[in-house]
Order: structure tokens, then sequence, then C-alpha cells
């Protein structure tokens, strides 16, 4: 019984299906256009303002060593990806401008990386982000960056090691995990920092060097970070700063820290090797002041000495080394809470969400104006302590005699 | 049995009814009215054997006219006063030399030692007791059972002046021997299967399970092939509802003739327009027999080795004989890749179907790339295209089946790796679909069922154009209808889809998820042997020997 | 008796599991969190009480009146004239919640699964394989639910552990900041989806052991607290406490990353949220089936099954012009339109039987018909 | 579009009634018909665009003000 019906029922929804339309939702494979990255940026063409919506096509037959394209006699010269501008009043028409441009269909899914080009970080965010969060293709997991310059000359770079100059882009922000100026940095994470009143967005920079300069080596840089006032961006942190944000912020990985030679000033530094690290932010009153208290808890070991005959096993050294150390680290969180409090007036560190969870009654007081008023003069307390777990394969540095 | 025997003899009546006046004359014992019934079928319940020889004789001429192969012997029985007497046989069903050694030498040589007296008194007691030399021997009175006896290939003796015929089992014709199975192959266990000739296999089982309790009740069905059938169960084992509902399936069968187990399958089966079996077959004994052991009732068929087995549950068709063969471990990894190959072999192709056109973003984008590639300049849709290869996998298959072995395996390599692979070069079909439907493939042969394999094949079509229309909603909703139906189906009153529903988690364990350790499996399957539920005692796991 | 089959106490638990959590699961986190804030994870225990109390009540009817349904009873208690009317407005509720769950679904699955396709096919579909289901009768519903449980069940337990690894567990403080009022608001929308157990009143006679079907769905109106509200948790911690999403927990899903290989799985979560529904949709389906038939006094609940799907395919698509209306409806009118049905009227049934003194004998002890081969 | 609809309620009849009729359910078959009457009414209005009241806007109606009044005092909008 139940079976006649299923099968009636299936030839009515065929019937269905053949009578009130064709394929909806369906769309071959071969009929993407697979983003692997999104570049916005904000032009004035005619005096208009416009978006400029820059994608990253990746030509699977080029990319897809397969038999299949193999044996149809790919060029073999030919770049596999497709960098493409469109411009729309608004994201979503300048990416839906892009069917005037390309044969296939926009398949954002896939997409790796949204760079945001510095003129339209400049006036505010919002727009890419609310643009991301809705369109229901995107990934939550994208990666964000702001670039310094146009967003589309970023894509544009030749890429790197990976085929597609997105992919590079996406890697190196995880592999920059190593040097901990730069950092991963998802749609979501960005969304909730700009949702909360009790912190500001910040997001990783990625910097386009088309020429070389006095030793600087040319292409893809990704380094430092952008910090955004509500959704504007006001100004850069240098990359040490940056990584001062990451000490607080709990996201340094690894990365290597050079510090003075104990008992030796001079030009030469010992590098330390990050291996772990944590922080505590802990708000308190005292007498009506509030005071943020930074604790930070560094674990390392010793990669290089440039010093003849050092001895790091020696108890005196290995204490001297990590005074150095926690005074090199403190040197660099001070430095990015200076530009912050100073300079940007702009709570990257997420103070303010500490206060919001310890001291609710007084949060309320200072929520409207703590960009302003009070994060400029907070007074932050930074303990740093540093130790050095390993001196590496080697005892005595090396010593030409 | 009787009820069945009318039938027989709807077709032959006809030619005989002249014959049978003669009997009416003779018999003064029976009043009955000839049946007037044209087809009369009841006619030859109702008279009993002449005592006159020539009538009888003249009787089966008429009812076995143009049988080339019936033959009457007409003998004289040796004894002082001679009597006239034949045998009556199908020609190539009995050993000849039997009949000749056992019947037609006793009687007409050796009967001179008998005392005459006793002789005259009852000649067929006489026979039976003391000069027949069979194990098997019936008295007849009736012309049905004589009819039905010669065409059973027994050797059937009829004396003059007596009203009883003797039935003597000589049968032996051409058969094949005990063979390996063909169809359900192990490593581990024994090689014997079941053939065409019903009491071998029965001998087969009764050589395993040596039991008084192992019952094999006969019965006869279709009206023309009187196909022998039995059930063999475990008496006090098996449930007696189910036991009863078998009969009752079974003695409702009014059919021309039954060939191979699998009419009687279509016939008594729960659910008629199901793609999924409800009985279990095998030709293996050793599978019957554990099975038997597990409180269900086998129904084995004369003229084939595939046996039927009642009830079945859905889960059983993961099982094969071997797993209880074979060490646990093993046998428990094997059994979750089946569940995983059930899946596959279902829902691989529409899955993938699904994933490429509505979900793409499903796909990790190295291989979304890949297969986009392998899809570039391929011209059709992936849900034809799926459709396609699916049925060109089938036709391989079916032509690869019915072939002779040796040009079967030729066909199978011509189509896999030449057709294949062209198909390919050429761009005619993407080659991730390729691997896609191979892999399907493999993965229907990998289930011990084929019944059940045959079932998901067929529901893979529906389930293509599903996911083809809707992605993996369609998927879903197939799989949703396909799930309401088998919760509602039933195997002889056992819910099909027991133990996972309705769910007693702990057989849901041993009988799908594991194959526990013999020494652990103290009881039986729930559901089925509940009548006694204990296997073997407690405590049989082997123990270093304590000192 | 119109329906044969009997259901154990643990599919009926499963039954009513799937009966809430069928939409709660997909729509609740974002209500709550409108309202409560960080504190969403709190107000599925202020809807638990509601829940139970609805439990109480009706059960406490259905051991005034065994082996009797919400619509026999109504019609003992009030007289058959009004009995009939307030049956006609039970099994008006009744239709048309379902259709509003239908349009739910629907919706939903067009947001994010497939935005190109026409919405009624989704409405059709899910409609029959719900008639399919109520067709086959209880027994086959129980049983299905029990079936898809672990599946349905085990998903929505993973994706929060799935995505443990990007939640800040610091986003739920400060705990009650502008004190309970606003939990209490955030508990309200979820309290009328906990007081759809009352279908209990439809399910209770066709237990195997009706005595102690109150225990079981105040067990399932547990688990469903503990879900929703580790849901809550798991929505506010990863996306602090302002998720301005529709389907908070899909997005969740979105954010699962697992070793490279496992992403955007919301597909396949929505898929296994389908089958979930389709068994809500079942229950309230049957509900109103068996209500209609008992109300009419057919013999056969199976020839309404078609008409009222027919109905409620229809009314999915005329009550709502757009899904924001539909969810301004479930936000603001449903928790307080759903418990008129689910407990306002039979606490006042209760109320008067109490005063009445009407009872109902026990029924007779009819002889399990599914007591058949090998169910036990 | 009628005409999809006018198939599809023809093949669902078709399906359902001549058992009802063999059967001589009569009770069943008023039901049925009356039932069906109403969806089949309520699908053609809404395929030809014909307005019918919305069972929803009376509940809204309805429950509107007691909405507000609670959510006002709980959240103070």
């Amino acid at each position: 019984m139940v079976r006649r019906l299923v099968v009636i029922n299936m030839l009515i929804t065929l019937i269905i299906m053949s009578a009130v339309t064709g394929c909806w939702s369906r769309r071959e494979i071969e009929t993407l256009a697979i983003v692997s990255g999104v570049g916005v940026d904000l032009v004035e063409v005619d005096g208009k303002r416009m978006y400029r919506f820059t994608a990253q096509v990746v030509k699977p037959g080029q990319l897809a060593g397969g038999e299949a394209a193999g044996g149809r006699g790919g060029g073999g010269v030919q770049k596999p990806y497709l960098v493409s501008s469109t411009l729309g009043k608004t994201i979503w028409e300048a990416e839906r401008n892009f069917t005037t441009q390309t044969s296939r269909k926009m398949f954002l899914s896939h997409t790796e990386v949204v760079v945001i080009g510095e003129k339209l970080a400049r006036e505010g965010i919002q727009p890419v982000l609310e643009f991301i969060q809705r369109k229901h293709d995107f990934r939550e997991t994208t990666l964000l960056l702001v670039a310094m310059g146009p967003a589309d000359t970023t894509l544009m770079a030749a890429a790197g090691l990976e085929k597609v100059t997105a992919r590079d882009i996406s890697d190196m922000v995880v592999n920059t995990r190593r040097a901990s100026v730069s950092f991963p940095l998802v749609t979501r994470e960005a969304i909730s920092m700009l949702q909360s009143s009790g912190s500001q967005a910040i997001l990783p920079r990625v910097i386009h060097i088309p020429y070389g300069h006095k030793g600087v080596p040319t292409g893809l840089r990704l380094n430092g970070a952008a910090v955004f006032k509500k959704d504007k961006l006001v100004g850069w942190l240098t990359p040490e700063e940056t990584r001062g944000w990451m000490w607080v912020t709990k996201r340094v990985v690894s990365g290597v820290v050079p510090i003075p030679v104990p008992g030796k000033p001079g030009e030469n530094r010992i590098s330390t090797e990050i291996s772990r690290a944590t922080a505590s932010i802990t708000p308190s009153i005292k007498n009506g002041r509030l005071v943020i208290k930074v604790k930070i808890n560094e674990e390392g070991g010793v990669g290089e000495i440039p010093a003849p005959g050092l001895d790091p096993t020696e108890p005196e050294v290995v204490q001297q080394m990590e005074q150095f150390l926690a005074e090199a680290i403190r040197r660099e969180v001070l430095a990015a809470l200076r530009r912050a409090q100073e300079e940007y007036r702009s709570d990257i560190f997420g103070f303010g969400d500490t206060v919001h969870r310890a001291y609710p009654k007084v949060w309320k007081k200072m929520e409207k104006r703590w960009n302003e008023e009070f994060f400029p003069n907070l007074e932050v307390r930074v303990e740093v302590e540093a130790s050095i777990r390993r001196v590496g394969m080697s005892g005595k540095a090396l010593s030409p005699k | 049995m009787k009820k069945d025997g009318r039938l027989v003899f709807r077709k032959l009546v006809k030619p005989v009814k002249a014959a049978m006046k003669n009997v009416k004359k003779q018999n003064s014992r029976k009043k009955q009215e000839l049946n007037p019934d044209p087809t009369g079928i009841r006619t030859w319940e109702q008279y009993e054997l002449s005592a006159c020889l020539e009538d009888n004789l003249q009787n089966l001429r008429a009812v076995f006219r143009d049988a080339g192969d019936f033959f009457i012997r007409e003998f004289t029985i040796g004894t002082n006063e001679p009597v006239k007497a034949a045998v009556l046989f199908f020609e190539g069903l009995n050993d000849k030399k039997l009949v000749v050694d056992a019947i037609l030498k006793p009687l007409i040589l050796e009967m001179r030692e008998i005392p005459p007296e006793l002789w005259a008194k009852a000649p067929i007691r006489v026979i039976r007791e003391r000069i027949l030399c069979s194990t098997d021997l019936n008295e007849l009175t009736e012309w049905n059972q004589v009819i039905e006896r010669v065409l059973d290939a027994e050797v059937v003796l009829l004396v003059d002046g007596s009203p009883v015929a003797l039935a003597l089992g000589a049968k032996e014709w051409e058969a094949r021997g005990v063979m390996q199975p063909e169809n359900e192959a192990t490593v581990r266990g024994p090689r014997h299967s079941f053939n065409e000739t019903l009491r071998t296999n029965t001998a087969l089982l009764r050589r395993i399970i040596k039991s008084p309790l192992l019952k094999t009740e006969s019965l006869y069905i279709g009206r023309h092939t009187r196909t022998h059938v039995v059930l063999a169960y475990l008496e006090r084992l098996v449930d007696e509802d189910v036991l009863a509902e078998v009969h009752r399936r079974l003695s409702r069968i009014e059919i021309d003739g039954v060939l191979e187990s699998g009419y009687l399958e279509e016939l008594i089966e729960d659910n008629p327009y199901s793609p999924f079996p409800t009985m279990e077959i095998s030709e293996r004994p050793d599978k019957v027999a554990a099975a038997i052991l597990e409180g269900r009732i086998a129904i084995m068929t004369d003229g084939t080795p595939v046996t039927l087995i009642v009830p079945t549950l859905f889960v059983q068709f993961l099982e094969a004989s071997e797993d209880y063969y074979l060490r646990y471990p093993t046998s428990i990894i094997v059994r979750f890749l089946r569940l995983l190959v059930l899946n596959a072999a279902l829902l691989l192709p529409s899955l993938y179907v699904a994933v490429t056109t509505f979900h793409q973003e499903m796909i990790p984008t190295p291989l979304l790339i890949s297969i986009a590639g392998a899809r570039e300049g391929t011209p059709f849709p992936a849900l034809v295209e799926a459709l396609l290869m699916e049925l060109a996998f089938e036709t391989l298959r079916e032509a690869g089946l019915r072939l002779p072995r040796v040009v079967g395996q030729a066909v199978s390599i011509v189509g896999a790796l030449v057709i294949g692979e062209a198909a390919v070069r050429a761009g005619l079909v993407s080659s991730a679909m390729v691997i896609v439907v191979a892999f399907t493939g493999i993965a229907s042969f990998a289930l011990p069922s084929y019944t059940m394999a045959s079932g998901l094949r067929l529901l893979r079509f529906p389930m293509i154009i599903m996911a083809g229309f809707l992605g993996l909603y369609g998927i879903l909703l197939l799989s949703l209808w396909i799930l309401i139906h088998l919760m509602s189906m039933r195997s002889f009153g056992v819910p099909y889809l027991s133990p996972i529903s309705p769910s007693n988690y702990r057989e849901v364990i041993r009988m799908l998820l594991m194959r526990a350790p013999w020494w652990a499996q103290t009881e039986r399957p729930r559901v089925i042997g509940h009548q006694d539920s204990r296997r073997q005692v407690e405590g049989l796991k082997p123990r270093p020997p304590k000192r | 008796m119109l329906e044969g089959g009997r259901i154990s106490n643990r599919q009926l638990i499963f039954l009513m599991l799937f009966t809430v959590l069928g939409t709660a699961n997909m729509f609740l986190p974002a209500l709550a969190a409108e309202h409560a804030k960080q504190d969403a994870w709190l107000s599925p225990f202020f809807s638990m009480l509601e829940g139970l109390w609805v439990v109480f009540i009706i059960t406490e009817l259905g051991r005034r009146f065994p082996g009797k349904t919400l619509i026999e009873y109504l019609r003992l208690i009030t007289g058959p004239v009004l009995g009939t009317g307030l049956g006609c407005l039970f099994i008006f509720w009744m239709i048309h919640t379902n259709a509003i769950i239908i349009r739910e679904f629907a919706e939903l699955i067009v947001t994010t699964m497939m935005p190109e396709t026409p919405i009624i096919i989704f409405l059709a579909t899910i409609t029959f394989t719900a008639a399919l289901l109520v067709r086959a009768g209880l027994e086959v519903m129980g049983r299905t639910a029990e079936f898809l449980s672990p599946i349905f069940l085990g998903t929505f337990v993973l994706i929060p552990l799935l995505v443990g690894e990007i939640m800040k567990p610091e986003n739920l403080l400060p705990i009650l900041e502008k004190g309970i009022k606003p939990v209490i608001a955030g508990g309200l929308a979820p309290g009328g989806w906990f007081g759809e157990v009352a279908l209990l009143g439809m399910l209770l006679p066709y237990l195997r052991e009706p005595h102690k079907g109150r225990q079981a769905v105040a067990l399932a109106v547990g688990v469903i607290t503990v879900n929703l509200s580790v849901t809550g948790f798991a929505v506010t911690a990863v996306f602090g406490p302002e998720p301005n999403l529709m389907f908070p927990f899909l997005t969740l899903a979105q954010n699962i990353r697992v070793a490279e290989f496992l992403e955007r799985i919301e597909s396949l979560i929505l898929v296994v949220w389908v089958a979930g529904v389709a068994v809500k949709i079942a229950v309230f389906y049957y509900a109103a089936v068996l209500a209609t038939a008992q109300l009419t006094g057919v013999k056969d609940y199976r020839c309404v099954v078609t008409p009222i799907g027919v109905i409620l395919t229809v009314l999915a698509i005329i009550i709502y012009d757009n899904i924001m209306e539909l969810v301004n409806f479930v936000a603001r009118i449903w928790p307080f339109y759903g418990p008129t049905f689910e407990w306002v009227i039979p606490a006042l049934l209760l109320v008067v039987a109490i005063v009445t003194r009407k009872k109902s004998p026990p029924p007779p002890e009819d002889p399990d018909p599914e007591r058949n081969v090998g169910t036990h | 579009m009628v005409l999809l609809l006018t198939v599809i309620f023809l093949a669902l009849i078709a399906l359902e009634v001549p058992k009802l009729v063999q059967g001589k359910m009569w009770r069943e078959l008023a039901v049925y018909s009356a039932l069906m009457f109403l969806g089949m009414f309520l699908s053609y209005a809404k395929v030809l665009r014909i307005k019918i009241p919305n069972p929803d806007e009376w509940i809204r109606h309805l429950y509107k003000p007691l909405s507000e009044a609670v959510f006002h005092y709980l959240t103070g909008k």
C-alpha cells in the first residue's frame, strides 16, 4: 500500500518537477567559476563612488593535472587562474556584474581570502562583512585581510609556491604563525569584534611590493595589522607592535625574539624562539581608578648566540637572558599599547570586554565614552615572566680560535 | 495431503472416463455416482482399486496413454497356483537392477517356498512380509495413490485378485552429486552444498543436526509438478505462531507448478511490492542448519538447491555464514565494512550527483578543482551521466552473468577496462564518475546476500533521479520513504527491522555491529529464538589450566 | 479503537523529543538571544517550567480519563455541543501550528540550501512524507523516531563539541547582567515550543504503560532543555552575546573545520534535521488526523489523511507572505497563542472536571494486538 | 497551474475514493469529501489569486495587546 503510494507520489513529483521549471538550484560543477580569492575596493569612477569587486577564479582544467586536462593539450604556459574586476553601486551588484564578463556563474563557497582595499577600509568595512554574513554561500571561516593600497593588485600579484595567489595568501596567513608578526583572522571573529562595544576590530595587513627598493625583497608581504575604530580603518601597526598586541590577546604561537648578549653590549643579538606563551588580563578598581593588569608568561629556547664562548647553561647567564627576554617582550607590548592608546584611541585589546565582565555596573557608565575618554588614559600594568627552557644542540657558543 | 492430491488429474480425466465406468461397475463397495463435474477433480479419490488385474491395467493404460516412458511388466507369480501380477513404473526413474532383484526375482523364482495356505489367505501380505526385499514398501488401496506413486518414481506392484497394490521405493535417476556451493563460497567452512534432489538435501541436514527434534514436514505443491516441499525446523525451538503462519501461507497456494523456490518465495512473502527480500536464501547445509538452530524454519524445495529461510530480519542479510567460522575480531571488522558497503551500494552515485550539482561547497577545494577539471568538456549533466553509467554497468553485469564463464570474464575486461578507459579519454564521461560507479558496483557485490544487493540496485536509480532534482534533500526524502516502508514491514510476523527497531540495544550490538565470540553467545537472537533462548552454558571462555 | 498500535515509553520519549526539538534547535537560539543576550543558555530552563506544567496538566487529565484522548474527554467534560466546538478549535490549532512548522522548515531550506527552488516543492514533499508516516500508524512513527533519534541527537551534540576549539566561554559573562526579566522574555517563545508536548493528550491512551507516561515526557522535557541550553551556550560562546543570525546553529556548523576535510557540513546537518522535522510534522499531523476522526466518528482515520495533508500544504503557503512575518509571529504571538491550547484550556478542563467530579472508569484491558510474534 | 492542480487532485481522489465506495464507508466518504473540498477550495483560491481570509491575521490581532504588554514589562521595550 505504502509502496504504491510512494510510486504514485514519485510520478506526481516528477510531473511537477518537469512542469514547474527546469532545474532550480542545480548547477553543474563545470559551469561554476570557483572563486578562491576576493578583493573589495572603493573607487571613484566619473566622480561616483563605486565598489570594485575583484575575483580570482581558478581554471580547473589547467589546475587539475589529470589526464583529462593533459589529454586535450593544455597550453602549459597559461596561468591557472583568472583575475577579473567588476564595478557596482553595491558589493552584491558588483559581484553580479561579474556575469557580464565571464561565461560562468560565480561560486563563492570556496573563497579562501577576502582582501579589503585600504580606501574602503578607511570608509568602513561594515558593507563587506554584512555582505559576507548575509550571503549564504560564503564560509564563515574565510580569512580577512586589509591591503595597504588597493586590493586588486594584491590578487593580481604572481603566485608564489602555490598555483593560485589566493591560496598562496591563505597559506601564508597560516604559516605566519611561526613568526607571529601577523595572524589569521576569520570573518566570524571580525564580526564579533565589530559587534562588541568593549573591543575594536583589528585585521591582518597584506602588502604588495611590486618593485625592489633598498634591499627589501619584492612580492607579497604579510605582516603588521590594520587598526579599526568602529568599522573604519584608523591606522596600521608595525610587525613588532602587532606581536605586542598578539602577546596580550594570546595569539602568539611561535616566533623569534632577539635579545642583547648578557655582559657584552653591542650590535649583536641572541635569538630566542618562543615555544609557548599565555597571557591574562585582570581589571581591578583601586581607589576608584580602573587599572588593567596584563600578565604574560612566556617560554622559549635559545636559537643562536653570536658571542663566542658564552655559556648559556650558566645560571647567571640564563637569568640575565630571561630578564632581557622579558624586557624585550614588555617593550613590544608597550609599543602596541602606546599606539593604540595615544595615537588611534581604539581598544583593540578588548580591555573593555574584561571590564564589562568583571564590573558590569561600572562598565555601563563607561561604555559610551570608553574609546575616547577612558581607554586612552587607562593605566595598564604589564608584567612579563619569561623563561628559557632549552639551549639547542650545542653547549658553549662556538668560539673561533 | 489428500486435499492437494485431488488436484492432480484435472487434465487426465476425460480420456479416462470410459475406464472409470468400468471401475465403477466392479466396485460395489463404493456407492457414489460418477462425479458429474466435467473437470472431475474428485474423480480419483472416490474409487478404490479393483480386485481384477485386467481392469486395473486397462484403467492405467488409459490414464497413461501416449506416455512412452510408462512401462507395465506383466508376469506370473510363481506359486503353486500361478497368479497374474504386474509392475508399473516410469522408465529412467528407478533402479532397474533393484526392480529385478527385489521384485521380479523373488516373486517369480522364490515363491514356491511359501506355504500355499498362507498364500491363499492374504497374498499381498505374504508378498509384503516374506518375499519383497525392500525397505520402502507401502500398501495402496486407492487409485489416486497408485497414480501419485507411479508418477513420483516408485514402482507399483499389482496382483490379480487383490484390491491392494504395493508401492516400492526404488527411486534412482541421474542427479548431480553433492558439490561445492557456487554462489556462497567460503574460505573456511564446509564445502558441500545442496543439490536438486530433496532427499539428499534433507539427508545433508540430518547429518548435521542429529536430533529427534529436527522435523521435516512434507508438502506437495503444484497441480502438475507435485513438487515436494519440506519444512525443516527444530521442535520446541521454533515459534509455533510463525510455523502456523508458514503452514497457512503454503497451504493456500494453488499453482500449476513450482520449479524453483522463487515461486514459493513470491507466493508467501509478506510485502509483495517491496524491493527488499523478507526471506533468506541459501544453498549451504551449514547455513541452513545454523538458521534452524536459531529457531527459524527452512523451506526446502525439490529440484533446486536453493532453500528459503524464514523469518528473516534485515540485519541478517548482512551476515555471511563464514562470519561465524572465522575468528571473531575479523568478523567484527567485516560487519562494519558491510554496513558501509550497504550504504555505499545504495547511496554513492546519488551522493556524488547531489554533491557535485547542488552542494559543491561541501567538497574540499582541491577535490572540487580536480572534479571540475575532469568534468570540463563532458557533454552530459552529472545526473544523466550517472544514469547512463549505471545502465552501462548493469548491462555489463548482466552480460557477464549469462555468458559461459570464460567469455564472461572477457566481457567484463572489455567492458570495464576498454570501454571505460576509452570513454574517459574521449571526454564522454568524467573519470570521477567512472570511479564512483565502479566502486558502487563492487560495493554491491561485497554484500553477502545477492537478493538484498539486487533490491538495492533497483533503488539506486530512483535515488539518483531524486538526487538530480533535489540534491541531498531528495536523497533524504527517498531514504525516509524507504525507511518508513522498512519500518512497517514484517517477515512472518517478526518486525523486519528488529532489533534496530523496535529496538533492543543489546541485540543491535550483538547482531548488527558485533559478532560476539562463541563463548559469549549464550543466547539465541531474541526476536526469533525466544522459545528457548539459552544456546549454551555460561563460562565457556577458554582459560589457561589452573595449577 | 481507531489506533491499533501501541508504543513503548522509550518511543514516546523520542517522539516528544522530535516534537519539540524538530524546529526548536534551529530557530530558538536566535529568539532566546534576542532578549536574553549572553544568558540565552539560561532561558530554556524557564521554558522547561512551562513544559513540565503542561505535562502535569495533560497527564492529570489522562489519569482522570484513562484510555481516552483529549478530544474524547473534552466532550465528556463540557458536553457534546461545547465539546465539539472546542474540539474543532483544537483541530484548527493543530493544523495551523503544523502549517507554521511546515512553512518554517521550508523557509529554512530555501534560505540556506536551495534558494532557486520553488518553496511548494518542499512543502508538498515534507507533508507527503509525514502523511506516509501517519498512514503507517503510530507504531511505525514511534519506531522511526526511535531509529532516527541517535543520529539526530548525536548530530546536535557533536556540533557544539566540534566547535569547542573556537568557543570563547568568557562571552557568557557577565551572568544575569540585566536581571532575570530578559531571560524570562527569552524563554517565552521556547516555552510555547515546550508546550507542544501537549500533544501527549492525543497519544497517552496508546502507550504500553500509560501510567508511566508522565515520567517519560518529563524526561523528554529535561533532555530538550539540556540540548537547547547547550546549543545556546555554544552559540553565545562562539558568536558573542549578539549573534544577529537567522539560524545560529547552522552558522555554527559552518564554522566547523576538522582536518581540512570536514568543512561546510551544514548541508549534511540540514539533512539530519529534515528527518527530525518530518517526525515532528508527522506527530502534529497524526494528532490532527486522530482528533478529526474521533470528532466525526469515522471508523478508519486513514481516510482523513489526504484531505488534511492538502489543507496543511495550502495553509502553509497562504498564512505568511514572507519570512519576516513568520519570524515575527513566532517571536511575538506564538508565546501566547500556543499556550492557550497547550495548557490554558486543558487547565480549565481539569478544573471543571474536578469541580463536577467527572471521571471515567478504566478501560477494559484490551489484549495487546501487537503482542504478536517477537515484538517483545 | 490550475491544470496541474486538477491533475493532482484527480489522482488523489482516484486513489482513495473507490476504496471508500467499495467498502460502503459513507460516513468516511462524507468527511473525506468535506475536508477535501475545503483543501481544494483553498488551493484553487491561492492559485487564482482570490483573496481569502487569513486566520493568522485574526490570531495576530487577538494576541497582539497581550504580547506587547508582556514584552514591555519584561524587556522595557
